[in-house]
């Protein structure tokens, strides 16, 4: 079963969304992750994601097989773009369906926050004074790239 | 006797190419050493996981012939 | 600002998610409640919301607007279905955006809660043996119509 | 002098309309009480909230003439 995915082209979220359907599904939680434009108090302009495809499709999988096993679900997807990204653009999308919104809820949050932490994608932000830097969370500094 | 290493984000950057082949280290720990002095890496051995042919290992992991290693910076995905 | 509004036509997820945009959003949450097949071990065959549809609109706005200042969230809207729904239908849909998750995710479930419990909207249950049965949560048994 | 009550769910099967148009009662509680004898309404007021010309009240509020009134069976939307 393949729940997670890459993709460098924009998340289209109504497919994904309904390719979560069941009768017993009465709650649907999903979560949408967008570029912003702003950042530990800087402009930014853009976003650019780089992955590691073959480990990231893995651990991606395992994070929702984990979410089905840990919740009381019924489905879970999740979607992560690459490439470059503009203001309001989608990143990543999460969808969970279950029959009671406790659950749906739970397993949508643990999900994005799982995705965050383990799965091998990096963002580099571009910033209005046209400074770059891949964000490498925990670093006492990022490591910026003057491009 | 050689591995592959890949390269992501901000060392991808600092060593110019997406991967390269060298000649099979003593170890995972010495491969990272002498690719950080060589290409000036900011980060050091503590903050990175490191991944053998598309799975997560240990850093004690012994290197087998023709590996293809990936040393993972700290993720920044969502 | 109306954020909240009944319907008796089919939710348009699309469109309510397209009109909660913002630059400085990099979070957006939603809950879908849709029609299950079961309710408390018995078989539910369709379901029929009734509304008080002045006090319905003036409740789901004070709720959205209580979001608002309780949550660190940029916007948030929410619709409820009237009339007949078949199972698999959305009833409800609750959307909110924020700079980030962890408000978004609160918000919305607060709201979904805040609606099941203080919007005068009634669920009619319609079950496998042919009995229909209003939703009154709290009876120590539910008012049935062997209708 | 006369009300207008309005009911919803269960209280508007039981009652078999929509609405009806009344005296005016005494108070919000003695409306209640008259019409759940007459129409066998089976929840008992403490379970009710009222709402009189589109908001929610207290049960003590005294009631006005023309007033429009609603009693708000335990809701089930979502």
């Amino acid at each position: 079963m393949k729940r997670f995915a890459l993709t460098d082209t924009a998340l289209d979220t109504v497919a994904l969304q309904a390719a979560l359907q069941s009768p017993a599904a009465g709650a649907f939680a999903s979560f949408e992750g967008r570029v912003r434009d702003h950042h530990a108090g800087r402009t930014v302009r853009a976003l650019h994601y780089q992955a590691y495809p073959a480990l990231a499709d893995s651990e991606g999988e395992a994070i929702l097989a984990e979410a089905l096993s840990r919740f009381d679900i019924l489905d879970a997807r999740a979607v992560h773009r690459t490439g470059d990204l503009a203001i309001g653009d989608p990143a990543v999308w999460v969808g969970v369906i279950a029959a009671h919104r406790g659950p749906a809820f739970d397993a949508c949050r643990w999900i994005i926050d799982a995705l965050k932490e383990r799965v091998p994608i990096w963002k580099r932000e571009s910033y209005g004074d046209g400074s770059e830097a891949w964000q490498h969370p925990g670093a006492a500094q990022e490591v910026v790239d003057n491009k | 006797m050689a591995v592959t290493v890949l390269y992501f984000a901000s060392l991808r950057d600092a060593a110019g190419r997406d991967s390269e082949t060298l000649p099979q280290p003593a170890s995972l720990r010495a491969l990272y050493a002498g690719l950080r002095a060589r290409h000036g890496f900011a980060l050091p051995a503590e903050r990175l996981r490191v991944a053998v042919d598309g799975a997560f290992v240990a850093w004690d992991t012994p290197l087998a012939d023709g590996a293809e290693v990936a040393f993972i910076p700290p993720v920044s995905g969502g």
